[in-house]
């Protein structure tokens, strides 16, 4: 039993398990306190509760133009780190392998060195939201250890992937199975951290749309 | 009520002789009784990114980052975390989160109370979609019941609760409106059994801007519609939606809808007043159990309605002006087009701020601060930011559409000696009615 | 040795050989100045045919160019520029089994070993014994 | 006893010229990326040293590595080494048999006492006290240990001997294990691959006898000068596997146009060998230059690594039940808590109306 076999076997079957009873403990926990909506009657030509809450997640994805100007940079390099972990992790062909693997879906991926260079920027973009977030004076007042942690168990894989496709750092069969081993890590902290946003997000932003949206807000 | 100031040097005010224990289980039953799913998926959802505080009028003026609207929430998420979080039982064992100290609870009334309006412009910026407007309504209900609130509120509560209106007691309600009438030379209704439609009013309507009294009577006399004040249902302005005293914001809505249904108006109109319509528009179902009785419209939406129904014609004014859009009528209330197509009906020519409509910033006032005088130093701050969009627009006249707001806007005008005038819809449209 | 890929025409110059051009040209310039031999090993190099034929090309051909047949052939040939010689060793089949190119006054392959000269001193003598045995005496010979 | 003869006296008289050796040794040095100006010194050396008595002992094994080893027999270049080594005992390619094979053997220890070098292919079974094995009525086991008491170094040819191999797949029946698991106190070159790559063996062999001594080896014991590099670093398809073109099957358009094998299975990233340089049958092809995935066969336990035809980034099968497993875990937790939480709130509504909280 190597540490490769070790991390690819039951290491990572340890960490999904711990993640999914994480997730849909949280998940179902918030989700079946009394919902209690305020019955307002809605606006009339106000959408409708499905729709509001469609349009509540989907406008929330771009920011109103004086927040785009004012908090540009969390919004900018915000998309750079998400849309680069959304390709370095959803279109690099050895980990839609691994999830073909896991659920039998499977989709076409993009060539291994343009991904390799998007990690490095994602990467990059990490760094650069790990000192936005040290050096202002708001984010210095509300961060707590969670925000830290969540960004070095992000950072981890990211770091580990690159290294072990540039075949540095050590015997590419330790930087791979270092590189699962961080994933572990970070899946079993994904549901008692901030990285649970992933999922509550839709949420959080469709009861704001129904509130919102029905009073024929803007949102 | 006495002033006190924590171990922090922080200053609070504290109502009731409870103990520090007692205060906080209150506050605790408070905050529990509002973390429902609603609650909980935002509260769960927060990534510190500090978006919401460029949002926040007070934060921008001030560069305070305790103004940050998420950090204004931190005891009730903490609250929430121990007590009905997914992982509270484990948290409570191990003790991960601490229940909140009432020091804490005392420090956090400034911030809950003094430095937010209740807005809702950070709602808009967050990328999660947190409502926290909303969540520090719900904080308050908590904060009232610890007896943590400011003590200008607490006044305003008790006397609201003694009269049914913060300004004056009921009996003198239908004397002042027959005076004003006589005064102005306006034919008024007030306390008629029957009518189409209830009009309510504001406090300083009662005490300062009577005159706004006689401009809504002129306009429904000049429409046509069957209407009248009435003693048992008039004070619109719901100081238990701001102070979080629930049972006085049920009490002042059923006296608007009771006093409706009993004399058949199928509309209740508010006065020009922002979080009366957040209370009456959009909470009055909490009562009702979803289905309000009667149509709650703001003033403006029924100078719109006469305006575009062609029921009122208006003189032209035919000047450039600039509107201050209320946060609750517009940002929290959606009622964009309204003052807009009345303003066009006057022929004044808009220019719209650089911030407008649901971007607008704050007037810095509203959710009971311009009547909360510890928050003066901080409201002035960002009252100069609305000064700045409006001297930019260089228009000549200055219109909103909430008593509030101008209260506010015109103590900032004369802290900074401002020579605008800021001017209220309703009594441009009544001035300028056509004969 | 980089054969072409399996059913696809072989890629095209790589620019290897401008690369190994260079530095044959860095230790030429050596061992003109202070006599410094050096041997540059292609044989684990990614060349692919088209690189060798430019190197060969570039290179050209000199003055000498030998066959040698020990334990398999092998050509030996001084390129256009003197001192750089090219070895070339053949193995199963025709297949290059190793290449090399030095840059000495003469391969060490060219020249004759003195253990296998002893051998050969031997076998001469033994040669000459026979034959002075045919043909009477002859002069000189020490007969070893 | 005449004095043994030098090797390069022993291959004069065959009409091995010194220069062969020099020809000899640069192939040697350029196939073990030694610097090239050791060919002379490594000529030297093979030239001036006794021939190599070696005793190759074959256990647990399917006679693959012999067939590879003895595949160079062609009179060529590649053939040199078998006349500098005096291969005293191999069972499959000797003369003798039985009592006199045996007898041959012990001779070979005793006249070479601490100087000869045992090659041993195929693992050897130790449950049972070894008798799943036997030769001559000596279990594998006994025959290894005496053997190995006086030799110079034992090298482990074939991945069987090296790390178990086949004999070693779960379930292991035999209890098979590699030689350097029995034998600790003698120097072992692991030389693993099903087959190992000729030259692996013979530029190992060359090098020790060569040089006298070890070349230098990598954590599992193999020649860095053949186990150094991955297949994936050195496959010529590595351009395709950078550009994401990859062959989906084995008989689609990306296999015809000679694309990556990595989605078929190909464990080249996690393989140590010279397949990808050295290739096979002299230098002719290597496995997914033909076509097919490295199957992984130079690395421990590459029959147990979930499948020749998964690819290498897949998930290690039997995760669904666990996962599902999980969920119902995580539903019930998640209701547990929703359940508490609400008690909770009731609690505490309760005694609040209950204390008449109204002002």
């Amino acid at each position: 039993m190597t540490l490769l076999d070790f991390a690819r076997g039951p290491a990572l079957q340890a960490a999904l398990v711990i993640f999914i009873i994480g997730a849909l403990w949280r998940f179902i926990g918030a989700l079946l306190l009394p919902w209690r909506l305020v019955p307002a009657q809605p606006r009339e030509g106000s959408p409708g509760t499905v729709s509001a809450w469609l349009k509540g997640m989907a406008v929330k994805m771009w920011p109103h133009e004086p927040f785009a100007k004012h908090g540009a940079f969390q919004f900018i390099n915000g998309y750079i780190f998400h849309v680069g972990l959304a390709i370095v992790v959803f279109l690099f062909v050895p980990h839609i392998l691994f999830i073909q693997g896991l659920t039998g879906l499977s989709w076409p991926g993009l060539p291994n060195s343009f991904v390799t260079v998007i990690g490095v920027v994602t990467a990059a973009s990490l760094v650069a939201a790990l000192l936005h977030r040290l050096r202002s004076p708001v984010l210095q007042l509300i961060s707590r250890v969670d925000d830290y942690i969540s960004w070095l168990l992000t950072f981890l894989p990211v770091l580990t992937g690159l290294l072990a496709t540039a075949h540095l750092g050590a015997r590419y069969e330790t930087m791979l199975a270092l590189h699962i081993l961080s994933i572990c890590v970070f899946l079993i902290w994904f549901p008692f951290g901030k990285l649970m946003h992933a999922f509550l997000f839709a949420f959080s932003r469709g009861m704001t749309g129904v509130r919102l949206g029905q009073r024929g807000a803007e949102l | 009520m006495t002033a006190k100031t924590t171990a922090s040097g922080v200053p609070y005010d504290a109502q009731g002789e409870m103990t520090d224990q007692a205060r906080r289980d209150a506050a605790m039953k408070g905050f529990v009784k509002e973390f429902g799913a609603v609650a909980a998926s935002h509260l769960e959802s927060c990534v510190r990114c500090g978006m919401c505080s460029e949002a926040c009028h007070f934060y921008v003026a001030t560069g305070n980052p305790a103004y940050t609207p998420i950090h204004k929430l931190q005891p009730f998420e903490q609250a929430y975390k121990r007590h009905a979080g997914p992982f509270s039982p484990v948290y409570r064992l191990f003790g991960l989160v601490p229940s909140v100290t009432v020091e804490k609870l005392q420090e956090w009334e400034r911030l809950i109370f003094d430095a937010c309006t209740m807005c809702g412009r950070c709602t808009l910026a967050c990328p999660m979609g947190i409502d926290i407007a909303e969540l520090i309504k719900k904080a308050r209900h908590g904060m009232f019941k610890a007896g943590l609130i400011p003590d200008r509120l607490q006044l305003m509560d008790r006397t609201a609760r003694a009269w049914g209106s913060p300004a004056t007691p009921a009996e003198d309600f239908a004397d002042i409106i027959r005076d004003t009438g006589e005064e102005l030379g306006v034919p008024m209704n007030v306390d008629r059994d029957k009518a189409e439609y209830l009009v309510t009013v504001a406090p300083a309507e009662l005490t300062e801007h009577t005159k706004a009294l006689a401009d809504a009577a002129k306009v429904f006399n000049a429409a046509g519609l069957d209407w009248t004040y009435h003693t048992e249902g008039f004070e619109a302005s719901n100081i238990g939606y701001l102070n979080g005293d629930l049972e006085l914001q049920e009490k002042m809505t059923r006296k608007l809808i009771d006093c409706a249904v009993k004399i058949g108006a199928k509309t209740l109109v508010l006065p020009e007043c922002g979080h009366a319509y957040g209370a009456a528009r959009w909470e009055a179902a909490r009562w009702y159990g979803g289905e309000v009785p009667v149509r709650v419209i703001h003033m403006t939406e029924l100078l719109a309605e006469v305006v575009n129904s062609g029921k009122i014609r208006l003189k032209p004014i035919a000047q450039s002006a600039t509107f201050h859009d209320p946060c609750q009528l517009v940002r929290r209330g959606g009622v964009n087009e309204a003052p807009r197509d009345v303003m066009k009906a006057l022929d004044l020519k808009l220019t719209e701020l650089e911030n407008t409509k649901a971007l607008t910033w704050c007037c810095g006032g509203g959710g009971g601060v311009v009547s909360n005088t510890r928050a003066d130093p901080i409201r002035y701050k960002a009252f100069e930011l609305k000064k700045r969009e409006v001297d930019a627009t260089g228009t000549q006249r200055f219109v909103t559409a909430c008593g509030q707001c101008r209260i506010t806007l015109n103590l900032g005008a004369k802290h900074f000696k401002w020579d605008k005038k800021v001017e209220s819809l309703l009594e441009l449209v009544a001035d300028n009615l056509a004969d | 040795m980089t054969a072409s890929p399996n059913g696809r025409e072989a890629p095209t110059l790589t620019g290897m050989a401008d690369a190994v051009l260079s530095e044959v040209a860095a230790r030429l310039a050596d061992f003109a100045a202070s006599g410094a031999t050096a041997v540059i090993e292609l044989t684990s190099m990614p060349l692919t045919v088209q690189d060798r034929a430019a190197l060969d090309e570039k290179l050209g051909r000199g003055e000498v160019s030998a066959e040698v047949s020990a334990a398999g052939r092998s050509e030996v040939w001084e390129t256009a520029f003197a001192g750089v010689w090219f070895v070339r060793h053949y193995g199963e089949g025709g297949r290059i089994s190793s290449e090399s190119i030095e840059i000495t006054r003469v391969p060490l392959l060219l020249e004759s070993h003195p253990d296998d000269a002893r051998a050969a001193a031997r076998r001469l003598a033994e040669l000459c014994a026979q034959a002075q045995t045919h043909t009477g005496a002859t002069p000189g010979s020490d007969g070893a | 006893m005449v004095t043994p003869q030098t090797l390069g006296e022993i291959l004069e008289g065959r009409g091995v010229s010194r220069r062969a050796f020099l020809k000899y040794s640069s192939y040697l040095s350029a196939l073990m990326a030694l610097p090239p100006s050791m060919a002379p010194a490594m000529a030297q050396g093979l030239a001036a040293a006794r021939r190599q008595s070696v005793i190759w002992l074959s256990f647990q094994e399917c006679t693959g590595c012999t067939e590879s080893i003895t595949r160079s027999m062609s009179p060529t270049l590649e053939s040199l080494i078998f006349d500098t080594i005096s291969l005293d005992y191999h069972h499959t390619l000797q003369a003798a048999s039985g009592e006199a094979a045996e007898h041959a053997r012990e001779k070979a220890m005793a006249d070479n006492k601490g100087k000869y070098v045992v090659v041993v292919d195929g693992s050897v079974p130790l449950k049972d006290g070894g008798l799943y094995s036997t030769i001559a009525g000596v279990s594998n086991l006994k025959m290894l240990q005496d053997t190995c008491k006086d030799a110079l170094a034992v090298i482990s040819v074939g991945t069987c001997a090296a790390f178990g191999g086949i004999p070693k797949a779960n379930p292991n029946p035999t209890g098979a294990v590699g030689i350097d698991e029995i034998i600790k106190d003698k120097p072992v070159i692991n030389i693993p691959g099903c087959p190992p790559i000729p030259e692996a063996m013979t530029g190992s062999v060359a090098y020790l006898v060569a040089f006298g001594k070890i070349p230098e080896l990598d954590h599992l014991k193999r020649p860095k000068a053949f186990f150094g590099d991955s297949i994936h670093d050195r496959c010529y398809r590595r351009p395709y596997y950078e550009r994401g073109e990859f062959a989906e099957g084995f008989d689609d358009d990306g296999a015809r146009k000679g694309y990556c094998l990595y989605k078929v299975g190909c464990k080249g990233p996690v393989t140590y060998n010279a397949c990808a340089t050295l290739k096979w049958n002299g230098g002719v092809s290597f496995p997914i230059q033909s076509g097919h995935g490295c199957l992984g066969c130079s690395e421990p336990d590459f029959w147990d690594q979930g499948g020749f035809y998964r690819p290498l980034s897949t998930s290690m099968p039997g995760m669904g039940m666990a996962l599902a497993g999980a969920a119902a875990v995580g539903a019930a937790l998640g209701v547990g808590a929703a359940l508490t939480a609400r008690k909770h709130q009731q609690a505490y509504i309760r005694e609040q109306a209950a204390k008449g909280d109204e002002k």
